[in-house]
């Protein structure tokens, strides 16, 4: 198997937008979204259920892919993540088909 | 009158479902209605109204006067905003962008307390025209537009949008779902007429009220979680925005049946519009365009204080208003 | 008579969705009905069945007669648990911790059951009253704290709830969607009075027997699917329990009966209620309070076992008993 | 007279939803009905229309006449598939896989045009018997089937399958959701009968009309959005398919009309099946057992060009189409 | 980029007010939490439609937090796992801003 | 804590009962499964809502198993995903009772 990067984009729904031009325009070639029914953040917990609004949920977006293009997309995602609400992690995943990614 | 009206009000059983649903919240019942199934019933209600309205109109037509309150409502909705937001900045020590976010619910609509209003004027013996229902979703948006104005003032310097495509974010705004299933229910109520649309009253109709009382019980338990979380960032003076802004725009909203052509029912309509706040559309444009405004106050202002307030004792204080202005 | 009305009962439309349900789960197809429009359909049932009874409340009105009933109600569902569970222990290899979550199931109750249980008993020309809804509600939770109590005593040194704040606990307990709804919406028909709740009756009432069909259908399902993975668990003995427990319970209640002023209508439903197993809010507070408690014995005995028998056999039985005890 | 009855189709509400969808997708609104919700939407309409036809089947029985039909429609959806196959390996570059799975489409059925065929039907003066619905139930499957084999003809040598277990397979295919759904309503509604059927009438039968209108929004969003992902692969060929095969279905099925003892009402829905084609149950079926066919181009052929020519252009025609060729 | 933690919870949904309080009170500061729509554990398999009680199924709880949050939350977690259905799993992950975490 | 390896399969809805068999089969002694709302993929977005079918969305199963598991599965899920749309990723992570996995 062979060495990517795992990117995962804790990211407020309204926001998922913003995050998936930034991500498709640095190259990544696939990614998959979640959606958060719970969380707890800046003190205080929010549950979906009950947001009349559908807006202020979280979303979680997963994306396999290779470091140059998360690289790419790092300053982009930054800013994006001064604005809004938001975590980013990176960690390393073995995948089958490299090329793919 | 307006007195008995208040009070059987307060007791209809739409309003004590609100009630329900914010004791509940505030006294931290798990509770919930699953988001999907709320999402549903806000589509259902946007085609009933949407299509009651069209229906209607499909009697009456659009003639000039209409078009007068129509432009009217977009005024006030680009209006209201700026008044609200100088208010907010006069009287609290909210930034400037909570205060432009908090501004735009003002200027536009809640399509609850409309329905809600469309039922008192009716139980109070006026007439009202289907055409309001266009008013009320023409009303949505441009308040929206003001307050980004207001903002981009504000907070100029703000590198903020970079990656953010204009284009698309006005799309995003003016295609929300509740903006297209409004306008097109009409639409679709005003080429069916009523004969074509009788097929659909069991459905669309008879079953309205009940659905009313289900979706109330969401909105109580969103405006008591709401509460519950927000009450910490909310001052008195801001509170109080959320009572005496309603009035405002309804005085302002009176003032404007004055100049107009409009019946009793149709002004208390137009002013009920003016002096409600949104809780769906606005806030979801504004984590859209004013990320930085925090929800905790929009929230709380316009579903927890206006929106209770308006479908108790403001409704039969904008008709009263609007007897006196119209007719 | 009553062989009448159970035929009459098993081929109604409501008692073959729920085989459909459980045919199809036992032939495994994937076919599901989603949970949020499970859930939101529960809601719906918790408030029509909540405003029905509360609108017949607001006509009869609150006599030492009722506050008896619902005291006897209180006490069967504190009690039966204890009953259930010396029963379960004598006859059956069940752990303690097993053997309390299930007796808690039979102290509660289950609302469908009491929903067609009422059905019968109108079409076998009885009355009923509209406070066994409040009668219903507060049976749910009781037997929950008697259960609690059983088994503290039975597994006394387990350091479990270390983490968990018991008074949390309670109000998740005492406070779930179930209770709070029917409460709710009793409270709210109480208030309206039939003439402010009939603009309800279109989504309240007229649809109810549907939705109980879409209902049921999922509860088939589940019962099937509950019982494809737990009757491996299950000996003969815990399956005789199903049955034979809704009898002892039907027996305690009509003993109580016999105390009571009670009509044969509202005799019969007392007995269903005390006869029924819970699906709904037990299940989820064992989870809570009881981890260590296999579902799969639990829910397979009160969804899979109980509720079928009661809802085809058991119902026109306890009509039969109340016609004996009462009236 | 069709073309007085396409116009009052083209402008009927549930029509009218369906473009409304097309252009919110088309315009890119981000406006969607929850899956969950449309799920429920989906199995509420099999129960209603399988009840409607068990019913009306309680009513008339089952003669010979009746299984002759049934015959002919499932040999309809065995052999329409290879019609289907061979005109678009002849007209198009689709690759045998493509080709056989869109193929599949054609020979199953859509329980939507069939409804709205019902009421066309009823509309223009003709009567149509309950168990036509047992015949679409019936025609869901067997053109899957086909298809397997058709593909597998093709593409012989794909080594496909290891892993997936054949019985699985084909149980996972035979018991989703619509036909357990259907034909589990249908038998329930034959056993109750009009009489113990009554009670759901308020569900299931008025509110339909309606219910349709929200459920052709999400089709009519659900085909803008296949219509914008899926043009880049559709040939003028490709579309052109999704006209002409639903006429070379109703063909076929006019043909075997001539043979067979049925009425204009019941022609015109057996045509109507012949010509619709699946976008719910044959999809599903073929990311199971043919995933290397291109749902885009599939759905968009079955959704986008063939369900809106059906509902709009097709059913009038096959209404004449069965005047000419039964009664 | 920074290295934290991610840790990871599948617990069954009626524990998770537990898992909360005890994430809370070991000082870690967000949490997002998705809900999980079938599984396998135990021999069997299960799925959330269909579950009436909406209190059999599982939940996913993640948490980018530094080590010694987990080190503090750990021996209640453990218990927690003892009584409640449940699997716990922690890695590597890098982020932004470190000191959020 | 001990290590394990996390699977991750983002495979489509379709897929997934075939993907159970394999893990299955390959002694994995549970997994957990989650529902995509949204993903992006080959050049295009795709959203669950509005799928009438219910048949073209992604779901995301996890694994926390030993290694030796995946060796056993891999092949299986190479040819699963040669087949069906899908992406296989896996990390490695630390959990408290190795003897579970
Ligand atoms: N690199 C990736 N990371 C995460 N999800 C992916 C990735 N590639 C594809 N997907 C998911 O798999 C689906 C199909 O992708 P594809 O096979 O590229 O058409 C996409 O819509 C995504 O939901
Ligand atoms: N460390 C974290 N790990 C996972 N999710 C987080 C974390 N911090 C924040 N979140 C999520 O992001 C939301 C907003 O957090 P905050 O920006 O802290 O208000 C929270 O409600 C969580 O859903
Ligand atoms: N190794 C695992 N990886 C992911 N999820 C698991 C694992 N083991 C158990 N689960 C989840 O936890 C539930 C209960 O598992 P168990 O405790 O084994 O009965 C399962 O149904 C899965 O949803
Ligand atoms: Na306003
Ligand atoms: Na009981
Ligand atoms: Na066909």
């Amino acid at each position: 198997m062979h060495e990517k990067r795992r990117l995962e984009l804790i990211i407020e729904r309204m926001a998922l937008n913003r995050a998936s031009h930034i991500l498709e325009e640095a190259g990544v070639t696939g990614y998959t979204v979640l959606s958060a029914f719970a969380g707890f953040g800046g003190g205080s917990r929010w549950r979906r259920d009950g947001d009349l609004s559908h807006s202020q949920d979280m979303v979680v977006l997963i994306a396999i892919c290779a470091q140059d293009k998360i690289d790419r997309a790092l300053k982009d995602l930054h800013q994006l993540l001064d604005e809004q609400i938001g975590v980013l992690s990176v960690s390393a995943v073995e995948v089958l088909r490299p090329d793919r990614f | 009158m307006a007195l008995d009206l208040a009070i059987s009000t307060l007791l209809s059983p739409v309003v004590l479902f609100f009630v329900l649903g914010l004791a509940a919240a505030l006294a931290r019942s798990e509770m919930a209605i699953p988001e999907a199934f709320a999402k549903g019933i806000a589509i259902y209600l946007m085609m009933a109204i949407g299509l009651k309205g069209g229906v209607e109109m499909s009697k009456s037509g659009l003639g000039p006067d209409v078009l007068a309150v129509m432009a009217a409502g977009v005024a006030l909705s680009f209006v209201l905003p700026i008044i609200a937001y100088v208010v907010l900045k006069a009287t609290t020590r909210l930034n400037s962008t909570d205060a432009a976010a908090a501004a735009a619910h003002y200027g536009s609509i809640s399509i609850v307390t409309f329905v809600a209003a469309t039922q008192a004027v009716d139980l109070a013996g006026f007439e009202s025209s289907g055409y309001l229902v266009a008013v009320a979703a023409l009303m949505e948006t441009p308040a929206i537009i003001t307050a980004l104005i207001i903002a981009g003032r504000g907070a100029s310097k703000s590198a903020s949008g970079a990656a953010r495509p204009k284009g698309e974010l006005f799309r995003e705004v003016a295609l929300n779902a509740s903006v297209v299933v409004l306008v097109g229910a009409l639409i679709i109520g005003w080429i069916a007429g009523p004969e074509k649309a009788a097929p659909l009253n069991p459905f669309f109709v008879a079953p309205l009220q009940g659905v009313l009382c289900l979706f109330l019980l969401d909105m109580g338990l969103a405006a008591g979680r709401g509460l519950r979380n927000g009450w910490r960032l909310m001052q008195p003076a801001t509170v109080g925005f959320g009572i005496y802004m309603p009035l405002i725009s309804a005085g302002a909203a009176a003032l404007v049946c004055l100049a107009l052509p409009i019946s009793v029912g149709n002004a208390a309509l137009l002013i009920t519009l003016a002096a409600s706040a949104s809780y769906i559309a606005v806030p979801a444009a504004m984590r859209l365009a004013l990320p930085k405004a925090r929800p905790a106050i929009y929230l709380t202002l316009s579903l927890g204080v206006t929106f209770p307030f308006n479908l108790t004792f403001g409704i039969p204080l904008y008709i009263a208003l609007a007897q006196w202005v119209a007719g």
